[in-house]
């Protein structure tokens, strides 16, 4: 006779794609970011990106566990919320930093509200931006890589928009520089190539949707004009590349729909724009993906696909 | 009522019934006040002191105010007090004062105070007025002093104003994102102290003014949504 | 944003499987004992017309009822009843099955002959008593499908050989070895209902099968084959309308409301051979396959023999069986144990082991919208699952939950491993619920 | 007293009389009239909000007994005293024949240990989902498939799984009966408050069957047929079924059952 | 005008009333749960502020202020509110039906709602005139509304959410608040900045 | 009777509760507004006397001032001034209070009210660093002042208000012969 039989439903087989697979993608296309920037700032860099993922792995087994909850981290997006919280941190930033960082993220932000999927905002943005509040500076102690008898040298400097809101344009660094990231900023924002390397990957392995980046690099570019600034540096200049490749496709925290991705980027642009432009901080891009992931429930509920064959009235 | 049901009425609010992080009445000021543990206590006090006298003084004409005007009465009378109070602090404790600013004013809106008229003074003896006077006012005072303790200590190096730490911990707590999250945090710790405890259903809702339009009216914890209701 | 008209309906990309697709079917001996349960298909159950101790012959009709959405059911073998018993279907309603102990002999009852067709009404009449249900998975009684409430308005018959689930091929297999029966069902049909063009759509991964309609009905105007993509679930009924003939299903109407009839190739295939013989629906053409099965086949066997001689038939099992569908790994049903019988709407037998049994890990839904992208009609599976969580019949039905054909692209893509098709189902019956 | 303190007293109270009238007048003239029986049955009503008179709450259900003139025995936690109250209220001839309370039973004993399972089931953990799939992962047609959907439905959390059968704590269970509307299997009864006796088996198969599939169902033996003196209980459709009008809660057929499958509650 | 626009904006953005300045947190936390019941107490908080004002304003500037009655403010102002919100609510309940349905049931709450005395002490802290004190309460009452329909859709999003047992309700709703309020941090200096 | 019960009570109650409360107000009114102004005066005269030590009594100059939100007071014995200022900050308005002697030389500084960030334009409010400023004369003087690392414009801020304060003493230096 058989053993007993397993009944589900179907279907009965599924696709490989696992959540964990998705989180290991998304950690694959930040390796080009996360060399570059070790290139750039030094070993401090890699550090600080070692320090942020471990604590963030750490806090959420310990939370899990703490509570009786399955163990999640297995699924790698501490991982992901990790490494994209020391991407958005000073290479010179403290270690505690670090650590309360992490855990605004992991327990604060994701796990208080129920874990991977349930957070209404980008864990890494809301650590970013409270420890930004909450220590300003230094939050803002920039290094800029300056090549100094023949080798890589750190010295202060504020980032390329800081040196635009001073009026400091002189000193701005070339574009090839931009590119390569040889400027001051968090320490995985700069390398514009490394990150653009990651986004072709993540597109082409179909993680993320292209209309969220294209979107946001398409307001930010058009309302630089209207504001009359320099659009190549608005884009490249700030963390608009590795907020709208990253952290805006965040599954979780933006809308579903391809129309909501469209309308929730267009909101992040402006907000963008509006607080670089306007606001005191130098830097709009983590406000902007913040408001936006508040205002994603709404999006979501605005933007529902048209069902085929769906009839107005049922 | 007994002795015990006294000593009752005066112990509840302090923990078991505490006005704010139990009942969740008069949230704004535990909020704005609490960036420091000083204003705390004279949030408190002022708070006990017009929940004394508006208590008082509804308890002892509580039947011979008609129920249209009720609520017109209770404010003249709470606003009277509050009025009373601004003024000896602006004479005597002119540097608090700036301190809570608008928040003094606006203790007559403070639904602890109308809703402790409503849900007590209105329909309770004078003495066992007073006792819930001031367990609630005490318990008000302790839950401003906690959130303001935490919020001062962790948000700016400092208790009472003694310098604790050099530079502050998380600068953060001061500021309004800080005053919501320990607020939440307290409460959390509270009701795992209690564990989780409702207080007699009544008192929450009947004296919350939201109740009229609160789709859980009567269940005692007014943002409990239904899965969460049916969870446990 | 304007609403881009979709060119083609989303689906997902299913490993095929079809192994079994050129082994020629082989005729399986008749099994000791069969098991008729009296519903096999959408509708009513039938009555038994036999009892205990009676012995009947082959294509003998056993069950029958006059209630609207029924057809009567036939002896698959000769010898006694042995009893009328408790049966508990798939759906879990219960019903009673007959149990029909063969002779061996096979003895073909005498009322079999072709039958005499003047009419449409004969036609009608001839299919219903064929015993004849869709073949292609719902079991929906041909005959009725065949009567719509408007035929003048029918002008398109399109023949469903797309066979888009994996592992099975006895679609194929039938249009491979019976392409004439095929296309003698086809002229009937068109004859009997007036019906002048025909589209036989074949996906992409059967080239064979594409050459050889093209090559039996080049000279036939009225008849079209149409290549599909191999995407499942292009087989789908509503999908198949749209990619061949561009009509849109409304919600809640069918297809013949919009002029088209949908058959599936070894329906038309058993029309055809009805015609010619007489000999009601009694054996199927399935595949038996997967991977705790030892020898894969497509084989042709008698309606009601247990799954057990099935597969033993097939070599037996092949290490440890976990979990055996009735269909397709992506809609079949799982059953309980493989004393179940073959029904008549069943096109495959699949055992799988315990490796391609354990369930995945799920976690919570991660908001990827996979499950969206590849739903065919547009779903939104996540938000009907939340809606489904807060019993918010109001926000189930504005998801139209009600159109969810239950294909499963949905539960397959998502990295979540969620269980969306099981919620859709749940869903579908909290929302018929409270229309009551 | 001067001129500058006059002022604010005068002040204030003109203000006050004037809102005083102003609101007085004001109620009274567009008063829109509430019956105040609406509130009295409120009170009255149980307040536990269950919904089993089929509306949105007690107080719901205040309103429609008046506006709507609904039928005043719907309310099952209130049992025939709530009854009494409405009818006095309403004015109503309360003689009528009452709501008793309730409460559920659970009529399958099946536990672990008496009955198997029919399949290795790992969809959706709910009684719902299971039962959908071959009428659920229970050996016996009938019986409890232990996932709990009455548990998670019912207000007063007086049902919990016991040994893989749902099991109902009596003195908890207000007899709301949503508990019963909900499993899928209709294998909750309920039963009067006032009798503690109920047959745990739902199988209307024959015994011989239900024997093979579960060693605590009722086997329909009639033994407690006999038992019974007061022609309380008796088989159909294979198995013993109580009639509460008739019981006397002697207990008798318990002890004449041989497999043990009716059961009494001690408190 | 560019003043005007500074209060106007500077209310629903920067000084927030409920996410800056914590005046009314009741509210706020009770009524956000459903998005047109934010919406309808939003619309009515902004309506009872800007009559509040029109009301006070004239009180103030004319009879207490004039003869050094100052410390009768928020008693007059009080006594006045709660006057008028319970004589809208009653003719709303007469008259028009339907809108005392979406949006009566709200007045009642508004009474012992900070905001409302809050943004009629605080036009008199401020010492702005008629208009300016009219452009402050529609701007405290649209980012009232403002952060309510905000905070409606997080709750929607956070009502199946797997929260632990203890921060279930409030305590959870506050920390969802305390993000939210940290994200406005962001329009610090957006409105000075505008008018550079 | 019965128009008497539902209209004139609740209107008398709400008067005579009115008229007891107000009364009352009134008493406590007359009874601190003295205490009142006695105290604020205090208070105001002695943070003045924090920036500018060698008085403890201050009269208000109405000067015809430009500047927004610009007080001036002077010594009671024609020593110096004070002289409050402001303008925007990093976060908000900026107010400062400088004590200014006869010989136009800063004698104290303090900020009254600030919205700078906490920890880093706060840095520019405490005493230590506002010492920095007392004793310089000039508004080169001030400028020589070093700014707070990562404050710029907070530092800014204070010293554009203590150049205008400055200005304000060179229009008001007659005031005091
Ligand atoms: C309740 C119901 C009623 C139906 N009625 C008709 C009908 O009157 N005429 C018809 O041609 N098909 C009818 N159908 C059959 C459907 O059109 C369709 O062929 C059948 O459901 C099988 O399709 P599927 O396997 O894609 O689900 C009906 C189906 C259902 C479920
Ligand atoms: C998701 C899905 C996939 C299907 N795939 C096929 C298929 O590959 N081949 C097929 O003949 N019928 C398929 N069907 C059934 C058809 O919708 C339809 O019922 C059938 O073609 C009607 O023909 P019949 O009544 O002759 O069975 C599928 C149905 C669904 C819901
Ligand atoms: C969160 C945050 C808060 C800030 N707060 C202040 C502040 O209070 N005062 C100030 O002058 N600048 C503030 N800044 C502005 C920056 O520090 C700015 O770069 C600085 O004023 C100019 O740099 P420097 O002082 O090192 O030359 C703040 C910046 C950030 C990101
Ligand atoms: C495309 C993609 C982008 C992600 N971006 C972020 C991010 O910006 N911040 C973060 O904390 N986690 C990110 N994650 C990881 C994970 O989804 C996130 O922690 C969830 O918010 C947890 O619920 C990302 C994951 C994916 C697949
Ligand atoms: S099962 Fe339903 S919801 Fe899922 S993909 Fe298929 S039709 Fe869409
Ligand atoms: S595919 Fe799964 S994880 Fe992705 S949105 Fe759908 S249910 Fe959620
Ligand atoms: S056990 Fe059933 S009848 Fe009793 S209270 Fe619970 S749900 Fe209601
Ligand atoms: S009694 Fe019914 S609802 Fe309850 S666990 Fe058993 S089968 Fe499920
Ligand atoms: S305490 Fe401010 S609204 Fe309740």
């Amino acid at each position: 006779m058989l053993n007993k039989l397993v009944v589900t439903s179907s279907p009965h087989v599924r696709n490989r794609v696992s959540t964990t697979s998705i989180m290991l993608d998304v950690i694959v296309a930040l390796l080009p970011a996360v060399v570059a920037s070790t290139l750039i700032f030094g070993l401090r860099a890699l550090l600080i990106i070692c320090v942020s993922v471990v604590s963030c792995v750490v806090f959420e087994y310990l939370f899990r566990k703490l509570t009786k909850k399955d163990n999640t981290i297995g699924d790698l997006s501490a991982v992901v919320t990790g490494i994209l919280l020391a991407f958005n941190l000073p290479s010179t930033i403290s270690i505690p930093i670090v650590i309360v960082g992490a855990f605004i993220a992991i327990v604060v932000t994701k796990q208080l509200f129920g874990g991977i999927g349930q957070n209404f905002a980008n864990p890494a943005i809301v650590a970013r931006v409270a420890l930004l509040v909450a220590f300003a500076q230094p939050m803002t102690n920039w290094v800029i890589p300056k090549v100094v008898n023949g080798g890589l040298d750190l010295v202060s400097g504020a980032t390329p928009l800081a040196q635009i809101a001073g009026g400091d344009t002189a000193n701005l660094p070339s574009l090839p520089d931009m590119l390569l990231g040889i400027r001051g900023g968090s320490l995985g924002e700069t390398c514009i190539v490394a990150l653009l390397i990651g986004g072709i990957y993540l597109v082409a392995r179909k993680i993320i949707h292209p209309v969220i980046p294209v979107t946001y690099f398409g307001t930010v570019a058009v309302l630089s004009l209207c504001f009359g600034v320099d659009p190549l540096y608005e884009l490249l200049g700030g963390g608009v590349v590795l907020g709208a490749i990253f952290m805006a496709t965040d599954y979780t925290t933006s809308p579903v729909t391809t129309k909501g991705k469209f309308i929730f980027a267009l909101g992040c642009g402006f907000i963008t724009m509006v607080i670089r432009v306007y606001g005191a901080y130098p830097e709009g891009t983590s406000f902007a993906i913040l408001l936006m992931n508040i205002l994603c429930p709404h999006i979501d509920k605005l933007c529902k696909t048209k069902p085929f064959g769906g009839v107005k009235k049922a | 009522m007994s002795n015990n049901n006294r000593l009752k009425t005066l112990t509840n609010g302090l923990l078991k019934e505490n006005p704010v992080f139990v009942l969740l009445l008069g949230t704004c000021p535990s909020l704005a006040v609490t960036t420091m543990a000083q204003n705390g206590i004279g949030m408190g006090f002022a708070t006990l002191f017009v929940l004394l006298g508006s208590n008082i003084v509804i308890s002892l004409l509580r039947k011979i105010i008609p129920d249209k005007v009720r609520i017109p009465c209770y404010i003249v009378v709470i606003a009277g007090f509050v009025t009373i109070v601004g003024m000896f602090l602006k004479a005597f404790a002119p540097e608090l004062d700036a301190q809570l600013g608008i928040y003094i004013p606006l203790i007559v809106v403070n639904c602890i105070i109308l809703g402790r008229a409503e849900a007590f003074a209105s329909k309770n003896s004078l003495f066992d007025s007073i006792l819930d006077a001031i367990g609630m006012g005490l318990g008000f005072t302790i839950a401003l002093i906690v959130i303001g303790s935490i919020r001062e200590i962790i948000g700016n190096g400092t208790w009472f104003g003694i310098t604790l730490f050099e530079t502050a911990p998380f600068p953060l707590f001061i500021l309004p994102p800080g005053g919501f999250f320990v607020f939440g945090i307290t409460i959390a710790v509270v009701t795992m102290i209690t564990k989780g405890k409702k207080p007699n259903k009544s008192i929450g809702c009947a004296a919350c003014p939201s109740a009229s339009v609160c789709g859980h009216a009567g269940e005692g914890d007014c943002t409990a949504s239904s899965k969460e209701r049916s969870a446990d | 944003m304007a609403y881009f008209k979709k060119k083609h309906l989303s689906g997902v990309h299913v490993v095929h499987h079809k192994e079994t697709a050129e082994l020629e079917s082989v005729v399986m001996p008749t099994p000791a004992r069969v098991v008729l349960p009296l519903i096999q298909h959408m509708g009513s159950p039938c009555d038994a017309l036999v009892k205990k101790g009676d012995t009947v012959k082959v294509g003998q009709r056993i069950a029958d009822t006059d209630k609207f959405l029924s057809v009567p059911i036939h002896a698959s073998v000769s010898g006694t009843v042995s009893g009328v018993e408790d049966f508990v279907a798939s759906n879990g309603t219960k019903t009673k099955a007959i149990v029909i102990d063969a002779d061996g002999e096979q003895t073909v009852d005498e009322s079999i002959k072709p039958p005499v067709i003047g009419s449409r009404e004969d036609f009608l009449h001839a299919v219903r008593a064929s015993g004849l249900t869709g073949l292609g998975g719902a079991g929906f009684p041909t005959f009725i499908k065949l009567s719509p409430k408007n035929p003048d308005e029918v002008d398109t018959l399109v023949i469903n050989s797309a066979e888009c689930e994996p592992y099975i091929t006895s679609d194929y297999r039938e249009c491979m070895e019976n392409s004439g029966d095929v296309l003698d069902g086809i002229r009937a049909v068109q004859k009997y209902l007036g019906i002048h063009k025909v589209i036989i759509a074949i996906e992409n991964n059967k080239p064979k099968a594409i050459e050889l309609f093209k090559k039996q009905t080049n000279d036939d105007s009225e008849i079209t084959v149409h290549t599909l993509s191999s995407k499942y679930p292009q087989g789908a009924e509503k999908v198949i309308i749209y990619e061949t003939t561009g009509r849109v299903v409304p919600e809640g109407k069918l297809p013949a409301d919009v002029g088209v009839i949908v058959m599936n190739v070894s329906t038309i295939s058993f029309i055809g051979k009805y015609l010619k013989t007489g000999m009601p629906l009694i054996t199927k053409k399935i595949t038996v396959a997967g991977s705790a099965i030892k020898d894969p086949k497509n084989i042709i066997a008698a309606i009601g023999t247990p799954i057990k001689d099935l597969v033993e038939f097939c070599g037996g099992y092949n290490g440890e069986c976990a979990k055996i569908l009735m269909g397709g790994p992506m809609m079949g049903i799982a059953v309980t144990d493989d004393d179940q019988p073959l029904i008549k709407n069943n096109n495959a037998i699949l055992a799988l082991d315990k490796a391609h049994t354990d369930p995945p890990k799920t976690t919570a839904c991660i908001r990827c919208g996979r499950c969206v992208r590849a739903c065919p009609f547009s779903l939104m599976p996540a938000a009907i699952e939340r809606a489904f969580d807060m019993q918010d019949v109001e926000s189930l039905q504005k998801l139209k939950v009600m159109n969810c054909m239950e294909c499963g692209c949905c539960s397959f893509s998502c990295p979540a491993k969620r269980d969306l098709v099981g919620v859709n189902r749940l869903s579908k019956k909290m929302v018929r619920a409270a229309k009551r | 007293m001067s001129m500058t303190d006059l002022l604010p007293v005068l002040l204030i109270s003109g203000t006050g009389l004037l809102a005083g009238i102003m609101l007085a007048v004001f109620a009274k003239v567009f008063e829109v009239k509430v019956d105040p029986k609406i509130t009295e049955i409120a009170a009255v009503l149980p307040g536990a909000n269950c919904g089993a008179c089929g509306f949105a709450g007690c107080d719901a259900y205040a309103n429609q007994i008046v506006s709507e003139h609904a039928a005043i025995t719907l309310c099952r936690p209130g049992g025939d005293e709530v009854r009494k109250s409405i009818a006095g209220i309403m004015g109503m001839d309360d003689s009528g024949e009452g709501v008793e309370r309730m409460y559920a039973c659970v009529r399958c004993n099946g536990t672990c240990e008496a009955t198997e399972k029919s399949m290795d089931y790992q969809g959706i953990q709910t009684c719902e989902a299971c039962n959908s799939f071959f009428s659920g992962n229970s050996a016996c047609f009938y019986g409890c498939l232990g996932f709990g959907d009455c548990v998670n439905t019912c207000p007063e959390h007086a049902i919990s799984i016991i040994d893989g059968t749902a099991t109902i704590i009596r003195s908890k269970c207000i007899g709301c009966g949503l508990c019963a509307d909900k499993c899928p299997k209709n294998i909750i009864d309920m039963v009067p408050l006032s009798k503690a006796t109920f047959v745990a088996c739902a199988n209307n198969d024959k015994g011989a069957q239900t024997r093979k599939v579960c060693k605590n169902g009722c086997i329909a033996c009639r033994k407690c047929e006999k038992a019974c003196q007061f022609d309380a209980i008796h088989v159909v459709n294979n198995v013993a079924q109580i009639d509460y009008s008739k019981c006397t809660g002697c207990n008798a057929c318990v002890e004449g059952c041989p497999t043990k499958v009716i059961l009494t509650y001690m408190n | 005008m560019k003043e005007l626009l500074i209060i106007l904006l500077g209310a629903v953005l920067v000084n927030n009333f409920v996410l800056s300045k914590f005046l009314g947190i009741c509210p706020f936390l009770g009524v956000s749960k459903k998005l047109d019941s934010a919406t309808g107490m939003g619309i009515a908080v902004t309506f009872v502020m800007l009559m509040a004002t029109v009301f006070t304003y004239p009180i103030y500037r004319f009879v207490l202020l004039p003869n050094g009655l100052t410390y009768l403010n928020t008693l007059v102002f009080i006594l006045v509110i709660a006057t008028f919100v319970q004589l809208v609510e009653v003719i709303l309940k007469k008259f028009i039906p339907a809108l005392h349905k979406s949006l009566g049931i709200y007045l009642p709450l508004i009474t012992t709602n900070c905001a409302v005395l809050g943004v009629t002490l605080l036009n008199v802290q401020e010492d702005y005139n008629f208009i300016q004190s009219i452009v402050n309460s529609l701007g405290a009452g649209i980012g009232f509304l403002l952060a309510m329909v905000l905070f409606a859709g997080v709750r929607s999003k956070m009502e199946n959410c797997d929260v632990l047992k203890s921060f279930r309700g409030l305590p959870i709703t506050l920390i969802a608040a305390s993000i939210v309020s940290l994200s406005f941090i962001g329009f610090t200096g957006v409105i000075e900045g505008l008018f550079r | 009777m019965n128009y008497f019960k539902e209209f004139a009570v609740p209107a008398l109650v709400l008067t005579i509760i009115c008229l007891v409360v107000s009364t009352a107000l009134v008493a406590s009114n007359n009874l601190t507004a003295p205490m009142i102004e006695k105290t604020n005066l205090e208070q105001a005269n002695a943070a003045r006397a924090e920036v500018y030590p060698a008085a403890s009594e201050f009269e208000k100059i109405e000067a015809n001032l430009t500047e927004e939100g610009a007080e001036v007071y002077k010594a009671s014995d024609n020593s110096g001034v004070v002289i409050t200022t402001q303008t925007q900050g990093y976060g908000g308005d900026y107010v400062v209070m400088a004590g200014i002697d006869k010989d136009g030389k800063i004698t104290g500084v303090k900020v009254t009210s600030n919205s700078e960030t906490p920890g880093l334009g706060t840095k520019t409010t405490v005493p230590e660093y506002l010492e920095k400023y007392v004793s310089k004369a000039s508004k080169d003087e001030i400028s020589g002042v070093d700014n707070v690392a990562g404050a710029t414009i907070s530092s800014t801020a204070l010293k554009t208000c203590l150049n205008t304060a400055m200005d304000i003493f060179d229009t008001v230096k007659g005031e005091l012969e």
